[in-house]
């Protein structure tokens, strides 16, 4: 039944409220189970070898001893997970990430590991696995790594999107290009004109739960796997893949979550823990320690960004370039190419013209991390803007508003933008009390916009009404930051009945149909989508249950704030069906009462946000302290105010990490330094004020409630916003994230002494 | 590995002297754990001391005060007399690590556990302290700075144990202050940290002077040009300038994840101008 | 009749071409004809490709009419954080 | 490595164990008491998803010997709520959405609760160094320092 998906504006009883989760007691005494949480009778304790080098050739493993030992059960190298993937690059990549097949191409690469009755066991054996490595030279830094001199990682891969196709082998993976008009006319017009180079440095996601799961593999090809992650059935597909089990086969659980932001949407050792199981013909725990989970998961890319952006002296821009080399770790992957697609995208303009270069380092596998690719790209490009607007003598927010992008807009990535939401969001930064409040000595402010895709993709719930009329909802969609709670919301909202009547859980992947990753920021947006229709085919369903028991053509019962109404006076004034009187006769009726909707949620729209923030800066030791943080930002409409808030915060405290302290630190040796929280430094709560946030409501037109997904935008500003703020106070241009204490006093001496 | 927890000192030492090849003595165990996670740490005897009478008391005598080696940080900011006495040696004890580390952590498992950057050794050299080292003959006091050799060695022989340490009474018109750099406002190891004791004449003038620094060479650094540079001042702006310039001097850094050595250099002088300031205003000068 | 124009990273796979004219209607009809004109385009159709439609992104859904005048394009499938 | 036999009391209830002499004692609430509540997060002291309470001080359960818990007083995040009442922390957490995630959530209530046992009304700024040991990632921190505020106003009685 085709599914209207356009906005029709209502007056809304649940959605915009904020009441109390459904997850929320277990999350609070400690019953919620997550990865580590989970235990199988019999199960044995996983282990994996890692490689203590950068780059290094793998010229034999031997098991044999390992595997004698007392208490191990199971040994597996790369010879275990035979290559099936025929051809598909990117999953011959997670397969070689999961276990090395010829090359350790990076500090902490999976070589081998075993499964024993327990830790110390394992340990042990670890120990005696002898690996014969070639060290090979390794490349670390992502401008070293595109230098002829540099030792190539791999001797297949020829820089793509050249003409004509270059003959040597490459770091340089793939050259993608975006943009439009003639940016060298326009440069030539431009009365001023802003060019600079900036790094950014490697960051992980931090979440605070290591990667953990269970795997069990029986005998008779059935598996099961419980595990933390950001999509179980997307797992699902890619284990059955690496592993040669059928899909069906595979029953995928997600545990509770604690953290993603786009680190838990690829696999790491699950495969591992699968094919352990397998070979040892018992349950396998595999929990990675927290220096695993910095040397051999996912972090983003580490950046040098090069912009030039030309204006009149009225402020109208003329043109704009950027060049953008990101690292991908071993194996090529697109990011630089989504670095830029969203550097200009907040901005209307005639000459455009962005480069992307995918760089291949010694460095862990890059996998998503919240706006992938965004945030390093508007450091940049939101950093040079602030610098024109001073060189113009402009400010810098009336420059924004003067080039922002509108309806009807071509982006810089290409297609033409429907109704979007920047302008107000800048407008209403303009109007902001924090962009009026008087700053201190030695303290400075900043703004920055931001940009993020949002969309829909592949959605499946189950709406059932129980015989007391209260309804249990069954979603696909992994609940990191309270989309149980979201959901239930836009369930009772279409139904009419109360939020406390409605019971989200999260579903494996044995009950319910394929549901895409959560990511994307499509957790709320495509599963409220999917939710809305499945309340709608269950209100059907009703209606025609109410006509069997008034004995009226279905035609003549609509429904309206939850119940079911006979039209017209033909039928008397019966009084309306509740809910639940009409499940307390569903036996009679045609059995149990249920709406089901399978559906690709597609449109979502664009998001966009502008951030405020005051930074002071101690001149004598360089350190710096976020002193008020202002979060602006659109979200359609907020389902639950208190979540969206959260994404705000959430995004803004990590991108002040990111911008402040956080860092892949490497020594000479290739070697990852700081691999703990100790010297990975994310904030702590000392670090920063409250973060105020402002939810702007502008109306997505492709959503029936206006929604649009808001869980990625907030990290985008920070690292520009935070390098603004210390500029002005500092009075010298930040272009190397993180603004390390170290960075900011050789700046300022810098200064003094030219 | 065996776990043991003697009821006296004598058995400690006893155990340890005994003791195979590596043993390791457990008071707060916030390094000591930590070490004991990594895959390849070996140990034959972990001896807990906090079931030794007074080992977690705080007690005065006619010299000063003895705390004892199992004598959590977060307690000395709650013993008032110790906290009035000595401001610097306590704030630097409570700037070692997070609430849930304050709750385990002991100045003299800082000390043993040797870090250049360790928080509380810098303020105890200031303080002129000394710890009391119990060993299979019997105990000898020994100045805070002489333990610590090197990163993660230490001048303690086999079977002896670090049972207290001894701060004496301040002398009149003294004052303490210790000041360290971190790039967050906690959890961080110190980047650089500087303590500073002095004591005042009648008229004001800084009549003796301790300078330590923490985490700009292998071991805490006892500046004496540093201190030269303000006795006989009333910390003025030349005075504190040649403090500065001294411990930037003084300062032997190495280039880490954590900072560079010019870094480490420069921002040593700036908290020691602070670090002054403050013992001065302590010390009651004006 | 509809105006495609393709990003950087396909039109080596299209003749070099920015800008191809196909009849469709449907997305499904554009990307069938556009994968039989140009083979070499057909591996990114399968995962790498979503369609704007006027500004508004379609990742999967190949049911998406295609109006006479729309801006249509095709851009790099997207992945999340 | 023979096994230590421990006695101890854990939220009230008199708790028999043995461990490893290496064993943390977030291992032993883990793996052997069933008591799943406490987090590892780190291993090393620097998250604090572990937190417990020990003789009425919060430290990180990683960061004990299991041995160490003879005749010790432990509270653990199962103990926090009396019977189905919960903790008014617990309450305020959710009110205001002070977690999303939640894997930080018992470590920040067993650590607010011992800040809230010593100190019935601190400021912000000593709300935010006392919990500067428990990372989250997710919120920001903002709502967990409201919740914790909230709550300390209703535990002294006064509105919030």
């Amino acid at each position: 039944m085709s599914f209207d998906s356009a906005y029709q504006s209502r007056k809304f009883n649940s959605v915009g409220t904020r009441p109390l989760r459904p997850d929320g007691v277990d999350k609070v005494t400690g019953r919620a189970r997550y990865g580590a949480d989970f235990n199988m009778p019999g199960q044995l304790v996983a282990r994996v070898l890692r490689s203590p080098h950068a780059h290094a050739r793998i010229k034999s493993i031997d098991t044999t001893r390992a595997a004698s030992l007392k208490g191990v059960k199971a040994v597996v190298t790369a010879a275990d997970l035979p290559d099936l993937t025929d051809g598909d690059a990117s999953l011959f990549a997670i397969l070689d990430n999961c276990m090395a097949r010829t090359k350790a191409m990076y500090d902490g690469h999976a070589v081998a590991a075993v499964a024993a009755i327990d830790e110390k066991t394992a340990k042990a054996a670890l120990k005696l696995i002898a690996v014969d490595y070639e060290v090979l030279p390794h490349v670390v830094d992502v401008d070293e790594a595109t230098r002829p001199e540099a030792p190539v990682l791999n001797e297949t891969v020829f820089t793509q999107g050249v003409e004509p196709a270059p003959t040597t082998p490459s770091n340089v993976a793939n050259r993608s290009e975006f943009g439009h008009g003639d940016i060298a006319a326009g440069f030539a017009q431009a009365d001023v004109i802003v060019e600079r180079s900036y790094k950014t440095e490697q960051t992980h996601q931090g979440y605070i739960e290591p990667h953990a799961c269970v795997a069990n593999c029986s005998p008779d090809g059935t598996a099961d796997l419980w595990v933390c992650t950001q999509g179980h059935f997307v797992f699902r597909q890619t284990c059955s893949d690496l592993l040669g089990l059928e899909v069906s086969k595979l029953r995928v659980t997600s545990s509770e979550i604690g953290g993603g932001f786009g680190g838990k949407t690829h696999v790491w050792a699950e495969p591992v823990a699968l094919a352990l199981s397998r070979k040892a013909g018992r349950p396998v725990k595999l929990v990675m320690s927290r220096a695993e989970v910095f040397r051999a998961s996912g972090p983003t890319s580490a950046t040098s960004i090069d912009v030039k952006i030309g204006a009149g002296k009225d402020g109208t821009i003329t043109a704009a370039s950027a060049t953008l080399r990101y690292s991908n770790g071993p194996y090529a992957d697109m990011w630089a190419e989504l670095g830029a697609m969203t550097s200009f995208a907040c901005y209307d303009l005639e000459n455009v013209k962005t480069v992307g270069l995918e760089v291949l380092v010694n460095r862990p596998k890059v996998a998503a991390y919240r706006a992938p690719s965004a945030p390093m790209a508007a450091f940049a490009v939101e950093s040079a803007m602030d610098e024109l607007a001073a060189k113009i003598g402009m400010d810098a927010v009336d420059l924004r508003i003067k080039n922002v992008a509108k309806e009807g807009s071509r982006s810089s990535y290409g297609p033409v933008y429907g109704p979007i939401g920047i302008g107000p969001t800048l407008e209403a930064a303009k109007a902001h009390p924090h962009m009026s409040a008087p700053l201190r000595k030695n303290q400075g402010r900043g703004m920055a916009c931001g940009f993020w895709f949002n969309f829909g993709g592949q959605t499946c719930t189950d709406l059932n009404v129980n015989a007391d009329g209260t309804v249990s909802l069954a979603v696909g969609t992994v609940d990191v930051g309270g989309s149980r709670a979201s959901l239930s919301l836009i369930a009772a909202e279409e139904l009419g009945i109360p939020y406390e009547d409605v019971k989200a859980v999260v579903s494996d992947t044995a009950t319910l149909g394929y549901n895409d990753m959560t990511d994307g920021s499509r957790g709320t947006f495509s599963t409220s989508m999917a939710t809305i229709s499945a309340a709608r085919n269950a209100i059907e369903v009703m209606r025609k249950r109410a006509a069997l028991m008034w004995e009226i053509p279905p035609e003549d019962v609509y429904w309206e704030d939850g119940h079911a109404h006979a039209a017209g006076t033909r039928h008397g004034n019966r009084a309306p069906l509740s809910v639940k009187e009409i499940a307390a006769e569903a036996a009679n009726t045609g059995g149990p009462v249920a709406g089901h909707s399978e559906l690709v949620a597609d449109g979502a729209g664009v998001s966009f946000a502008t951030h405020i923030c005051d930074i002071e800066v101690d001149p004598e030791t360089g350190s710096s302290r976020v002193v008020r943080y202002t979060v602006i930002q659109d979200a359609g409409k907020a389902v639950h105010p208190a979540y969206v808030e959260g994404q705000y915060q959430g995004g803004a405290a990590q991108g002040i990490g990111w911008a402040l302290n956080e860092e892949y630190i490497y020594g000479e040796d290739g070697r990852l330094q700081n691999p703990g929280f100790l010297d990975y430094r994310i904030p702590v709560c000392s670090d920063l004020p409250m973060i105020d946030t402002q939810i702007l409501e502008i109306p997505n037109p492709n959503h029936p409630y206006g929604v649009r997904g808001v869980g990625e935008t907030s990290i985008v500003p920070p690292l520009a916003a935070i390098a603004n703020a210390v500029s002005k106070a500092v009075g010298v241009r930040m272009t190397h994230i993180p603004i390390s204490p170290p960075r900011i006093l050789a700046a300022l001496s810098d200064d003094k002494g030219s | 590995m065996r776990y043991e927890r003697p009821d006296t000192i004598q058995d400690a030492t006893a155990l340890l002297a005994s003791a195979e090849a590596n043993s390791f003595v457990l008071a707060g165990g916030t390094d000591l754990l930590v070490r004991m996670q990594n895959d390849d740490f070996e140990a034959d005897l972990i001896l807990d001391i906090k079931s030794i009478p007074g080992m977690d008391a705080v007690s005065q005598n006619d010299e000063g005060f003895v705390i004892g080696a199992a004598v959590p940080a977060a307690a000395l900011s709650e013993h008032a007399a110790l906290a009035s006495a000595w401001p610097g040696v306590v704030e630097a004890a409570n700037l070692i690590g997070s609430t849930q580390i304050q709750g385990r952590c002991t100045m003299v498992g800082n000390l043993c556990n040797a870090s250049p950057a360790a928080d509380s050794v810098p303020a105890l050299v200031a303080a002129g302290a000394r710890v009391r080292v119990a060993g299979p003959a019997g105990a000898r006091d020994v100045a805070i700075i002489d333990i610590p050799t090197g990163p993660g060695k230490t001048s303690l022989q086999k079977g002896e144990i670090v049972e207290a340490v001894l701060l004496p009474h301040p002398a009149p018109r003294s004052g303490d202050a210790y000041l360290r750099f971190i790039p967050r406002t906690e959890m961080d190891i110190a980047v650089i940290g500087v303590g500073v004791y002095l004591a005042l004449d009648e008229a004001g003038i800084v009549s003796s002077a301790r300078i330590a620094l923490g985490a700009v060479g292998p071991k805490v650094v006892l500046a004496d040009e540093a201190a030269a540079a303000i006795i006989g001042t009333r910390l003025e702006q030349k005075a504190l300038d040649a403090l500065a310039a001294a411990c930037s001097a003084a300062s032997q850094p190495i280039d880490d994840k954590r900072g560079t050595v010019a870094f480490r250099k420069k921002v040593a002088g700036v908290l020691a101008r602070r670090a002054a300031t403050a013992a001065y205003a302590r010390a009651g000068g004006k | 009749m509809v105006d495609v124009t393709l990003w950087s990273g396909l039109r080596p796979l299209a003749d070099h071409q920015e800008v191809v004219h196909v009849e469709a209607r449907t997305i499904r009809e554009l990307l069938r004809k556009l994968a039989e004109r140009y083979p070499g385009l057909r591996d990114p159709i399968r995962g790498q490709v979503a369609v704007a439609v006027d500004g508004v992104i379609f990742r999967d859904d190949w049911s998406q009419e295609l109006p006479e005048d729309a801006e249509v394009m095709l851009i790099r499938r997207i992945p999340g954080g | 490595m023979s096994s230590i036999a421990v006695s101890t009391t854990i939220n009230d209830d008199d708790v028999e164990f043995l461990c490893q002499p290496d064993e943390t004692l977030l291992d032993v609430l883990r793996n052997r008491l069933g008591l799943m509540g406490s987090k590892e997060g780190c291993g090393t002291g620097d998250c604090g998803a572990c937190s417990t309470i020990m003789d009425g001080r919060v430290v990180c359960s990683c960061l004990v010997l299991g041995a160490e818990a003879q005749g010790r007083k432990i509270e653990t995040i199962e103990g926090m709520a009396q019977g189905s009442d919960l903790h008014p922390l617990q309450t305020k957490f959710i009110e205001h959405a002070a977690l999303q995630c939640g894997i930080c959530t018992p470590g920040f209530l067993i650590a607010a609760k011992a800040l809230l046992d010593r100190n019935p009304d601190p400021t912000e700024t000593e709300i935010r160094f006392w919990l500067a040991g428990n990372l989250c990632r997710c919120t920001g921190y903002d709502k967990i320092v409201r919740a914790v505020q909230d709550a300390a106003a209703e535990m002294r009685g006064e509105p919030a």
